[in-house]
């Protein structure tokens, strides 16, 4: 195949000494260290790269930037396998594989292309207008097969991802010679600048060209300790001036080691932002502009620039701006035949004409020839009202477009910059700066060199000192005119080519009045495909100002949303993936359970024995015979995961009876009280043993999932509302491991094991704490059970927990002892009919709903959410309240979440099971429910529903297990 | 993601604090009627404009204080202490 | 009972050091202002509880005390014996107590230049301590104390149960740690 | 005109000059019936009913910029009814019937695409959890489906199902009438259809005060086009419903949050399901343009601003890669944020306010978009009749003072 390369010195990037090979749709190709994948496919005469999303039309290379609609590539196979990847961002490497995206079987021969012959069927929009009868989900799978572009990988990415902060008194954003100069300044008046370039190379779009004035500025700038990030796209700007950024850092596709890191996200607190992002070419619209050939001037004068790569070897360029004429220049310089300047325009500059180019002035491309690739074009003068496929027959290979420039406005939109309009250069450029933000260069509008560098070197050292920045002196973009599509019945003219949006379809947006310019853009996709149209939005909302007779100014821009560019979603979440997503703890003796038989689940963000089973035992099993062994004997439990605060001073009784239902200044030193702690609203958010320490001194548990919960509660009270309290909250979960001995021998089982007889159930009451030690290690001993047994719980420093579990289970036999876990204590509390906050509670549940009525009235005191619960509703008798239930037969089990009726469903709703088991101890299966009007209904028999079950049950009183509670005494 | 001005920390990432909605919302005494109950859980001024509000740095010296921000903008006009009176009212655009 | 034995590995990349360090930790907790409890932590310490992000070290060389919030300074030391000793030494004051957090906390020490290249790929520029500062911030998406007494050194202060969390992220980072 | 495929196989043949406006663009008339603000969902779709359930055609949209681009524009487009509270349940249930039919009622294609809503559970709580949901939808009359894990994996195979992960699948709750419908059809729809009824609908005409007359009672809005009068007005403007109401004087239980969602760049199909994990609170669905639609929590303080915190928008993102490690290397394409209404019970609110003759529909937090049938036609019931409709009854302003509070979001743990 012949190669387009170019001699010397044409394509300055490119080391012709290292040929790369890689593969496109399978064909093994070949091109050059340096080449993007664009750039190579161009050298080897490759025109048709992809296919279109809608119409599935063949595509080629149209660009040479990020702003690329068409050639999009599926990059590699397997877990690297990245889709849509734009062939000219594409860096080449050795053994890069690629496919089109899109095309079925093939991108030569696809399917889809049946769409593009009935494309008079689809105009935009036409989706909402059938597929409606009998239903849309008779037609949606083939469309979604027909969507989408690029395919998903299958397998976890192999590759990882970091996230890095940094901030900086000026930062730029753009690596071409205004925010060279602006970083300069900036540095030299002393701020701390960074700046950021997407680019590999500094200098912006003079980077490939051997320009003395940019290399010099790029050398002052690193000379200047200005912090340079190449390879470093700035994707979005967030509240206060936070500048996100991915950089670059592996090869895409080609040979890589097992696991790499690909990107780095930056994000940058910049006390002041200066955007110089550059412009993007505007290109023109006449018939089947989007031909495999046709592409934008400003990309070919670059790939033979910068790679040598010719992209045609007879040109026909479409013009409507000055820039046009320099392509054509250097175009011709580096070898190509130039047929002729087809200007839009009546008249063309001064002397062009002269320099020996042809221009035609006030013609238009009227259509052009071939498919897959471009064979000719006919021209036509517009006067005369040309019609399609009329005018002189011109034979080229390579249409270009050069229809003026854009300013990438982007970052200064995102900042909440406003735009006007120039007429002049038919451009939006910003009208003054943004809040944090200047822009300078061609993307403020300022496009002659010599102003772009006074003024960037004037905002750089403004901003550096804390001053205004100056003005953009906008201009030196030349002339160029609004945009519009080539008049009559011609075959489309596209303006957004990803998505196959053509000036017919703006014509019918306005037509049906989707006029608002979001609304063009929604009814069309115009400018929603992957290069988030930054060829294609000016063009569109141009057309529509034309077909509605408004200027452009009046039909606005879309809202430029972030990012600038897509960004890998790995890179967004960095670090936060797998176990580093969110933390999972673990307890202080973890390794001693793992070795003796935990079977471990996760509750909460806690990783906690659920069950010690035996060898072929299953959980329940587990839990079953663990909890009968702790009734009849004793057990070991590890509770350290409970929260557990201490408080201190002198109005620490005084906060203790605000924050909860009981009442905790009445308390006696080493006394401990249950509390329920409500929320302002009435509703039950925790519940804890509140013991007294000393004077002013108390020890509180929380639940293990209200530790933090209740920390911050506690601290907002007192700082927001109670500042008059002299308390001091302190967190010390982690500072002491909880050792809970449970069981009628759990004291001969402790003595036996060496703890001072001071403990002794005789001389230490329930719900009493005591400050021990054993061999020196520092106890805090508290009476209590939330089994229902004999309870311990041995608060102890937690590096000593997975010691004293040795040391206790080394006698466990000598009592008959067991370990059990979170399962079997579900169990013995549910026998107990203790409440489990969260199982039998939700954000809904007051203290009278849980049997805590009598508490209230008892308490004199206010506290917080006591008046909620004088509201109407709250005093409802139809509430659901907590009971017992336990089903007639005896023997089928109330699932949790089983619903209380009167009949099968469709009925109203009683109530519902919030805990279940089956007894160890009566053998049966019994629960809790939350049933209306519930404690005026023992006795009574309910239906209880489960997927499609009922089951009929009595409602009873709890505890099932020891009513008179003698169990706890021991 | 915004910055905060901790009185304590200094300027930190919005992500090391939590915020609990408008402050200076003076709690009725439990003789309250249920209408003055319920004004004072739920009804809000929820201004488009200056907003006072109440933050805590959470991950930092868990301080509680008290913020002014305008809500479109987020422009933090003030920070002063939970116990100070409001430097400028809350007022909507 | 027998003090277990409880050390992570130390991890090492190019600039970068860290190291677990067994220490014992207690919190001193006050009302803010120069109450009778402050003046007796003067005393006992022969130093002043550090103001607003202070760290400092007690003129014995043992002790360090980090600012933590406006009414806690954090006690880092080398044993048991000490906390038992300030604790007796504050004991019942009436505006301020000592909170013994031992085996609450644990300790990595990072040495090298590189230190705050890492600290930024855990947090935010603010969670670098300048030597002198205590800094609690977001670090790995959980809090954690950062402090710096000398140049090329910092102390992070973590939840024990939250340690592994930290350290996996560290490791992580440093694997993909290459020079600046 | 009708919309069909004949009349597009018409416009073939004739470069589809034939289509009609979708809507009017009219200039405002002096006085109206009815003058709904808000020209979003809710308000073209009041509008709407108005005119066909009541006769009531003299009515006009007052949209302060352009139709559908508030929240309506703005969400993940999930349509589902899985609720736990029979008012609720009844609620959205109605919403997603009149769903079932609105394309060929309106004749505009709105897509609704009924691919099926799960909800994960990830611990042996989570599938307690999902029991009772599975079985309170029962009671409600309402189909719901438990799945097991590999039941999950096979309807979800992106899914990580691995035992490790950190949210592990143990198995999830299918409600097969879910999914997702495509939002901006769902806007336009009911403008052309109410349009084509004589609603009025008045693009960028902004409210800027009330008319009060006898008695305090609304009887003209002042616009940027100039005053309207109106016999009644109802309120439609999700995240703005504090601004209008303190325009017309008094305060609701609302407050404004931010609620991102972004796309990924368009795939072939990946994802067939709407799905949701109570452990990220993220929620994931594919679009049939192809791009991956991901949704969170909010950013949890007050904003106007339709811009989002990108500390929140990470953590979404995490939390999609935790139940997909393998879109990791899928670029994010475009992301934003609305502003929606949240009320402490997280359910609507749909009825008078303190001021005579002024109506509001608001408080449908992060769900507003399911609800957009149910908002239209129980509203058009208040403003046509002056009395609540039967649906609508729960949820009025007074449950903040009584205490009578639908709690949803309390009651399930998760955002509605």
């Amino acid at each position: 195949m012949a190669s387009r390369r170019l001699g010397s010195p044409a394509g300055r990037w490119i080391d012709r000494s290292q040929p790369l090979g890689f593969t496109f749709n399978g064909r093994r190709l070949s091109g050059l260290r340096g080449d993007t994948l664009a750039s190579a496919l161009l050298a080897n005469d490759v025109r048709l790269v992809g296919r279109s999303f809608k119409l599935h039309r063949p595509r080629g290379v149209w660009s040479c930037g990020l702003e690329e609609p068409s050639a999009l590539v599926d990059v590699d196979e397997g877990a690297r396998r990245t889709p849509n990847v734009r062939a000219s961002r594409l860096v080449l490497e050795e053994g890069l594989s690629v496919r089109s995206v899109n095309c079925w079987p093939g991108v030569a021969f696809d399917l889809g292309a049946l769409t593009g012959a009935c494309a008079a069927l689809l105009p935009a929009g036409f989706y909402y207008k059938t597929f409606m009868w009998p239903s849309w989900r008779l037609f949606e799978p083939s469309i979604r097969r027909m969507a989408g572009l690029g395919r998903a990988p299958t397998e976890p990415d192999p590759d990882h991802y970091e996230e890095v902060a940094a901030e900086c008194d000026v930062l730029v954003v753009g690596g071409g010679i205004s925010g060279l100069a602006a970083a300069a300044a900036a540095a030299r008046a002393g701020a701390r600048t960074m700046l950021l370039t997407g680019a590999a190379h500094p200098g912006g779009a003079l980077a490939w060209r051997a320009d003395d004035e940019a290399q010099g500025l790029a050398r002052a700038v690193r000379q200047l300790g200005v912090r340079v990030l190449m390879r470093t796209l700035a994707f979005g700007l967030y509240n206060h001036n936070l500048v996100a950024a991915c950089e670059s850092l592996a090869a895409e596709g080609g040979e890589l080691p097992a696991s790499v890191l690909r990107e780095r996200l930056w994000k940058i607190r910049a006390r002041r932002v200066i955007a110089a992002a550059g412009a993007f070419e505007r290109p023109l619209l006449f018939p089947d502009n989007d031909r495999p050939g046709v592409m934008l001037a400003g990309a070919a004068v670059k790939y033979a620039g910068a790679y040598g790569v010719a992209c045609g070897r007879r040109a026909v360029i479409a013009a409507n701006s000055d820039s046009a004429y320099a392509a054509a220049r250097e175009l011709a310089q580096s070898g190509l035949e130039i047929v002729a300047v087809i200007d839009r325009r009546s008249e063309a500059p001064k002397g062009e004409t002269a320099s020996g180019l042809r221009v035609v002035p006030g013609a238009v491309v009227t259509a052009v020839a071939g498919t897959r690739a471009v064979q000719g074009c006919r021209v036509a003068r517009l006067g005369g009202g040309p019609r399609s496929g009329q005018g002189e027959w011109l034979e080229c290979d390579l249409i270009l477009s050069a229809g003026g420039l854009a300013p990438a406005v982007h970052l200064h939109s995102q900042a909440g910059g406003k735009l006007r309009w120039v007429s002049e250069s038919a451009m939006f450029v910003p009208d003054g700066a943004a809040p944090g933000l200047v822009s300078v260069g061609a993307c403020a509008g300022v496009f002659s060199r010599d102003a772009a560098l006074a003024h960037a070197t004037a905002v750089g050292e403004a901003l550096a000192k804390g001053a205004a920045a100056p003005t953009a002196p906008v201009g030196g973009a030349g002339r160029s005119e609004p945009i519009t599509c080539v008049p009559g019945r011609t075959s489309a003219q596209f303006v957004d080519l990803q998505n196959d949006v053509s000036a017919q379809d703006v014509a019918l947006a306005a037509r049906e009045n989707y006029r608002s310019v979001e609304h063009l853009k929604r009814y069309t996709t115009a400018g929603m495909g992957t290069d988030q149209g930054k060829t294609s939005n000016i063009n569109a909302l141009v057309l529509m100002g034309e077909l509605t007779s408004r200027a452009p100014a009046e039909v606005g821009t879309t809202r430029f949303r972030p990012p600038f560019a897509p960004v890998t979603l790995g890179a967004i979440a960095g670090r936060r993936v797998a176990s580093l997503y969110r933390p999972l703890r673990e307890l202080p003796a973890h390794a001693w359970h793992a070795s003796h038989g935990a079977l471990f689940e996760t509750f909460g963000d806690w990783r906690r024995p659920a069950a010690y089973p035996l060898p072929g035992e299953s959980l329940e099993a587990a839990a079953q015979r663990e909890a009968a062994c702790v009734r009849h004997h004793a057990g070991l439990f590890d509770g350290s995961p409970l929260g557990k605060l201490e408080l201190f001073g002198a109005d620490a009784a005084r906060f203790l009876d605000l924050m909860y239902v009981g009442t905790m200044s009445t308390l006696a030193i080493g006394q401990a009280r249950y509390g329920l702690l409500l929320n302002e609203h009435g509703t039950i958010v925790d519940d804890g043993i509140v013991a007294r320490l000393g004077d002013r001194h108390y020890w509180v548990n929380t639940t293990t999932a209200g530790a933090e919960r209740t920390l911050a509660a506690f601290e907002e009270w007192l700082q927001c509302e109670f500042t008059d309290l002299r308390v001091l909250v302190t967190p010390v979960t982690s500072r002491w491991g909880n050792v809970t001995v449970a069981g009628p021998s759990a004291w001969r089982w402790l003595e036996a094991s060496g703890f001072e007889a001071a403990l002794a159930p005789h001389s230490m009451r329930h719900m009493t704490l005591r400050e021990s030690a054993l061999e020196g290690v520092p106890l805090r001993v508290l009476r209590a059970s939330f089994t229902g047994e004999l309870g311990y719980e041995i608060n102890l420093p937690a590096d000593h927990a997975s010691a004293l579990f040795a040391r206790l289970w080394e006698r466990a036999a000598e009592v008959g002892a067991v370990l059990y876990g979170i399962e079997a204590l579900q169990l013995m509390r549910l026998e107990k009919g203790y409440l489990h906050v969260g199982s039998d509670t939700d954000g809904t549940t007051l203290p009278g709903d849980v049997g805590f009525a009598r508490g209230i009235e008892a308490k004199a005191a206010n506290f917080v959410g006591r008046r909620s619960l004088s509201r109407p509703a709250s005093r409802d008798p139809q509430r659901l309240q907590l009971v017992g239930l336990k089903p007639v037969d005896g023997r089928t089990a109330l699932h949790v979440g089983a619903h209380i009726a009167s009949h099968a469903p469709p009925a109203a709703i009683e109530g519902r099971v919030t805990s279940s088991g089956l007894s160890p101890e009566l053998a049966c299966p019994i629960a809790l429910a939350l049933l209306a009007g519930g404690t005026q209904r023992t006795g009574e028999r309910v239906q209880v529903y489960h997927l499609g079950v009922m089951t009929e049950a009595v409602v009873v009183r709890t505890p099932f297990v020891d009513p008179q509670g003698r169990r706890v005494h021991g | 993601m915004m910055q905060l001005e901790c009185p304590c920390c200094g300027r930190r990432d919005e992500s090391e604090f939590v915020c609990a909605g408008t402050t200076h919302i003076a709690r009725p005494p439990p003789a309250a009627s249920d209408a003055q109950w319920g004004e004072y859980l739920f009804f809000r001024d929820n201004p488009k404009g200056v907003h006072l509000e109440r933050w805590r740095h959470s991950y930092g010296c868990g301080l509680w204080f008290n913020v002014a921000r305008h809500t479109v903008t987020h422009e933090i006009l003030a920070v002063y202490a939970m116990t100070d009176p409001p430097p400028l009212p809350a007022v909507a655009d | 009972m027998a003090d277990p034995a409880h050390s992570e590995p130390p991890l090492a990349a190019t600039g970068v050091l860290v190291r677990e360090e067994p220490m014992a930790v207690a919190t001193l907790r006050y009302f803010a202002g120069t109450g009778e409890f402050v003046q007796a932590v003067r005393a006992a310490t022969g130093t002043e509880v550090p103001p607003a992000l202070g760290a400092c070290c007690a003129p014995d060389g043992q002790l360090i005390l980090a600012w933590r919030s406006p009414t806690e300074t954090l006690c880092l030391m080398p044993g048991a014996a000490r906390v038992a000793e300030l604790t007796s030494r504050l004991a019942d004051s009436v505006d301020g107590c000592l909170v013994d957090l031992s085996d609450g906390f644990r300790v990595l020490r990072l040495t090298g230049p590189r230190i705050a290249d890492l600290l930024c790929r855990l947090g935010g520029t603010a969670s670098v301590p300048q030597p002198g500062e205590a800094r609690r911030s977001r670090l790995a998406d959980v809090p954690v104390l950062a402090l710096a007494l000398r140049v090329e050194e910092t102390l992070l202060v973590i939840d024990r149960s939250l340690l592994p969390h930290v350290l996996a992220w560290i490791h992580a980072t440093l694997a993909d740690f290459v020079a600046p | 005109m009708r919309y069909s495929a004949l009349a597009l196989v018409r416009g073939a043949l004739t470069a589809h000059r034939h289509w009609a406006p979708a809507w009017r663009s009219p200039e405002p008339k002096s006085a109206y019936d009815v003058v709904i603000v808000g020209g979003g969902g809710h308000g073209l779709a009041t509008a709407y009913y108005l005119a066909k359930n009541h006769g009531i055609r003299n009515v006009a949209v007052v949209e302060r910029g352009w139709l559908g681009g508030g929240n309506t524009g703005r969400n993940t487009t999930v349509v589902r009814s899985n609720y736990l509270y029979p008012e609720s349940a009844r609620l959205y249930d109605f919403s997603l019937r009149l769903y079932e039919r609105l394309a060929r009622e309106l004749n505009f294609n709105v897509m609704l695409s009924q691919r099926g809503h799960i909800m994960l559970a990830h611990s042996r709580h989570d599938l307690e959890s999902l029991t009772r949901w599975a079985n309170a939808m029962y009671m409600n009359g309402i189909e719901a489906q438990l799945l097991t894990r590999a039941e999950v994996g096979e309807l979800i195979p992106a899914l990580d199902l691995s035992a490790d992960a950190r949210f592990p699948v143990l198995g999830g709750f299918l409600q097969r009438r879910g999914g997702t419908a495509r939002h901006d059809a769902v806007a336009w729809g009911y403008a052309r259809a109410a349009d084509a009824l004589g609603v009025d609908i008045l693009q960028n005409c902004e409210v800027t005060g009330f008319v009060k007359g006898p008695g305090g009672r609304v009887i003209a809005v002042e616009t940027g086009r100039g005053r309207i009068a109106a016999e009644r007005v109802g309120i439609a403007v999700a995240g703005h419903s504090s601004v209008l109401a303190k325009l017309a004087g008094f305060r609701l239980p609302v407050t404004s949050y931010a609620l991102q969602a972004m796309v990924t760049e368009p795939l072939k199909p990946r994802l067939d399901k709407v799905v949701i994990s109570p452990g990220t609170g993220v929620y994931v669905s594919q679009s049939d343009k192809g791009e991956m639609v991901i949704g969170g929590g909010l950013d949890l303080f007050t904003s106007y601003a339709q811009r989002g915190s990108f500390a929140v928008l990470q953590g979404v993102v995490a939390g999609a890669l935790a139940m997909f490690p393998s879109f990791s290397r899928l670029r994010l394409l475009r992301h934003w944020a609305g502003i929606v209404d949240v009320v402490h019970d997280s359910s609507p609110i749909i009825g008078p306010t303190p001021v005579p003759g002024l109506y509001i529909n608001c408080g449908w937090g992060t769900g507003g978009f399911k609800a957009i049938p149910v908002g239209g036609w129980t509203f058009a019931h208040l403003l046509a009749t002056g009395r609540t409709h039967e649906l609508a009854e729960p949820f009025q302003l007074e449950r903040f003072i009584s205490g009578r509070l639908i709690d949803e979001a309390a009651a399930s743990g998760i955002t509605h």
